[in-house]
């Protein structure tokens, strides 16, 4: 079992209504796109997850990609593009 | 190289003070005071909340502050980041760097802000007359970060 | 836009917070302190004296300031430069600058310590354990002053 | 007659021994080059003052050239490139 935390950030938390949560990640999901598609699958508030313009997902705390591989215990954040200073 | 992420302001004279104290390599010290302005994109802004993501925040200011140290001979820099809820004329955010020489100071400490502005996971949500809403990342600050790639 | 040349030191802290102070239109303030340090050109420097050109140098840092208000969009500025004995360590010039957004004032800021340092009249005479001498102009600084010009 | 007032900074001021004079012109000197002949032909210290390199000068105040006029009551700065900061 791959287990994964995921953290959600800003204007996605409020609108996934939730700001984490642990998931069990089923066999064929690998890498970050297929967590995306795993998420946007549940539907409802979810289900425009995987094509919000300019997503921009962490893992361990450092940015990556779609094809950024996943594997048991990451912590893995999605957030709207950063707006400090 | 310190990093520090806080809800409490900071005193900037005393942080600069800290940073340069009795170091005689110190020619030059370049610094910047983000604030929180009363209007953004044509809305009045009556408060501010910044949020970020613990851990990351100071990782990725860490990074930008070596990345920095790699490009130009600088001596010592400094970030401080507030968090939480803000008023307008509030400081949000300090960066200042030490070095030999003013150019190699300057550029880093506008480097650094740059790169925060694009790198560091910080969100600010306004309250605006018409109500509250999250600040859209500009496309400006791309553009701003991006003149530093080779 | 306030400009002054003393002898006695000056408080950083201080002076960027009555440049700022109560102004909810300012998101931004750039800042540059110049040290003494305790090497110049290869040899070790004890202390230094500053003379300047009374009168001059108000009017041309005044100019200076007013030549930055005219290419960017600034709200205010203020410099403070010393003259007389200075140590390694000590304060030499503070140059402040605010405005709406950071690409202004950091552009502002930095003109205006290559403007000065090309164009107001301040003479550095050092004492280093080769004897007492007077600074010779840097080439780089005429290089970074120029780089202003359209 | 026309009288100005001549100012000498830093190495220069050292180097001609002093750090200001009132001067009559004669009826010939109408510029700052006019100025630094007149001066370079008291000989001794002053020889070298028309042929040192990147001499600068104002002229009440203001940064002036060679043939920047001069006039009664003028205030004249001679000095070293400057280096302050």
């Amino acid at each position: 079992m791959k287990t994964v935390k995921i953290l959600y950030f800003a204007g996605l938390r409020e609108r996934v209504g939730q700001g984490c949560e642990q998931l069990e990640l089923p066999a064929g999901v690998s890498d970050v796109a297929g967590l995306l598609a795993l998420l946007a699958a549940r539907g409802g508030r979810w289900q425009g997850l995987a094509t919000i313009r300019n997503l921009r997902c962490a893992v361990n705390q450092e940015m990556a990609r779609p094809d950024s591989p996943l594997r048991a215990g990451d912590e893995v954040a999605f957030f709207p593009p950063v707006t400090g200073g | 190289m310190p990093v520090r992420v806080q809800e409490a302001d900071f005193d900037v004279g005393a942080e600069l003070t800290a940073l340069r104290q009795g170091d005689p390599r110190i020619g030059a010290l370049a610094s910047f005071v983000g604030l929180v302005r009363d209007v953004n994109d044509g809305s009045g802004v009556s408060e501010m909340t910044l949020e970020h993501y613990p851990g990351m925040t100071e990782k990725a200011l860490t990074a930008i502050i070596g990345e920095a140290s790699r490009r130009w001979a600088i001596i010592d820099a400094l970030v401080i980041h507030r968090v939480g809820r803000l008023l307008p004329t509030d400081q949000i955010v300090l960066v200042a760097v030490t070095g030999a020489h003013r150019g190699e100071v300057f550029a880093a400490c506008q480097f650094i802000m740059d790169y925060l502005k694009t790198r560091a996971p910080f969100w600010k949500r306004e309250v605006t007359s018409e109500g509250a809403r999250w600040v859209d990342a500009r496309e400006a600050d791309d553009q701003a970060a991006d003149r530093w790639h080779d």
